[in-house]
């Protein structure tokens, strides 16, 4: 029977994060694959009993996303303002 | 074990009865916003308490009282400041 | 092999208890955020229901009953007695409050879920089936393909009096 | 160690799968699922309270960035094809 660690699994969350945010061509996309990327950093961190690394690093990244997130309609909305978008 | 629960209940909803807190919310239940004593104070109240029963030392009916009190004046005075309701259209 | 099929039953537990309480709480009726409506739209366009769209859409944009379902299994698992999950079901009211939803089947599953695991370690079901067995549900309904989940979400959405509300 | 199999299988087909797809509104399921197979593990590998609440507010956290993901996606397109 076929056994598999979990470890393996995060490390290829990590790859398809990094490698498919290297791939795509829009913003969006590319912090869809940082979360990705996030996801199998924290899980690899707490698959090891880091616990406190780990929730601290759940709250920052995703906090961080958020505030990206922002930052990314001002500055669409801003390109459209003065058209440039076109 | 299940004495303090009850009696964090019955404290909570007894100190929503007194601070007017409605008992249960408006008709179309399952998208209303209104604050009553049956969500989320009793909620409240028990989540609370679990907290507390887990460390062996604080499970006693003191605890239950000051708890259910607790549950009741934050969900009558802070609920709406601490998560405010959303506007129309706005995200998380 | 006797955990094999204890996880089977507790996949399908879990699969009956969040899909019940979430339709219960009419989460196809309507898109509680903007997103889950764009995630709704889109699954209809791709040929499925527009219920079932909404539902999905709701499920990922908001912790409603399959959050209370995985994180009552795991405080239970963690605990070791009920207390767990009514922790968790504060956390999950904690979560939607955050979220903006009322937070109604959130706090529900994770109770109903609460109840259900406690019955069911009389029968030899332990909580680490029912949060594996939670992560096989969500895949059926998220992962596999989305017309025909969001189709069979529509029917018994149907089935149960919670039809698409049209303004 | 049939539950750690279990997930870290599902794990890997929703990773790859997330990789092959175009449309990334038929991402957001998929992201979802992975969520679900994080915050598990993290309690299957930690069975205390400090490990149930570190996967609580992953859980929570993680939601809320897939909320904020699903309405920018919604904006840009409203952005980019006129708000109609």
């Amino acid at each position: 029977m076929v056994m598999i660690e979990f470890p393996y699994a995060a490390v290829i969350l990590m790859i398809v994060g990094a490698i498919g945010g290297l791939l795509q061509t829009r913003p969006i996309d590319k912090i869809l694959m940082l979360a990705v990327l996030g996801d199998g950093l924290i899980s690899m961190i707490a698959a090891y009993q880091y616990l406190d690394v780990a929730m601290a690093s759940s709250f920052m990244t995703f906090v961080g996303i958020i505030i990206i997130m922002i930052g990314l309609i001002r500055t669409l909305e801003i390109k459209k303002a003065r058209g440039e978008l076109f | 074990m299940f004495e303090e629960y009850i009696i964090a209940i019955v404290s909570a909803t007894v100190l929503g009865l007194i601070l007017r807190l409605p008992i249960l919310p408006d008709k179309p239940m399952r998208n209303s916003w209104m604050i009553s004593i049956i969500f989320p104070t009793v909620i409240l109240a028990v989540g609370f308490f679990a907290i507390f029963n887990y460390f062996k030392v604080y499970n006693n009916i003191y605890t239950a009282i000051i708890i259910g009190i607790f549950s009741a004046v934050f969900s009558k005075f802070f609920l709406e400041r601490v998560f405010p309701k959303p506007e129309i259209g706005e995200q998380a | 092999m006797n955990e094999i099929i204890a996880i089977t039953i507790g996949a399908i537990l879990s699969w009956i208890n969040f899909v019940i309480i979430d339709i219960w709480m009419g989460l196809p009726e309507s898109p509680g955020v903007r997103g889950a409506e764009a995630i709704g739209k889109s699954i209809e366009n791709r040929g499925g229901d527009l219920g079932g769209g909404y539902f999905s859409g709701n499920i990922v944009c908001s912790p409603d009953a399959s959050a209370g379902t995985l994180l009552a299994s795991c405080g239970y698992y963690a605990f070791g007695s009920p207390e767990g999950g009514l922790i968790a079901a504060l956390f999950v009211y904690f979560g939607n409050r955050i979220c903006a939803d009322p937070g109604y089947a959130g706090t529900t599953g994770a109770l109903s879920a609460t109840i259900l695991i406690w019955a069911a370690t009389y029968i030899g079901i332990n909580p680490q089936n029912f949060i594996v067995g939670m992560l096989l549900a969500a895949l059926t309904i998220q992962g596999i393909y989305h017309p025909y989940s969001s189709k069979l979400i529509g029917k018994m959405a149907r089935k149960m009096n919670r039809k698409v509300i049209k303004d | 160690m049939i539950e750690e199999t279990i997930i870290a299988g599902i794990i890997i087909y929703m990773g790859l799968r997330l990789f092959i797809t175009q449309d990334s509104l038929e991402r957001m399921p998929y992201l979802n699922v992975i969520n679900f197979g994080v915050a598990a593990i993290i309690t299957l590998k930690n069975p205390s309270p400090l490990g149930v609440v570190t996967s609580m507010i992953y859980f929570i956290m993680a939601t809320v960035a897939a909320n904020a993901i699903a309405f920018t996606i919604n904006k840009i397109k409203e952005i980019e094809h006129g708000n109609d």
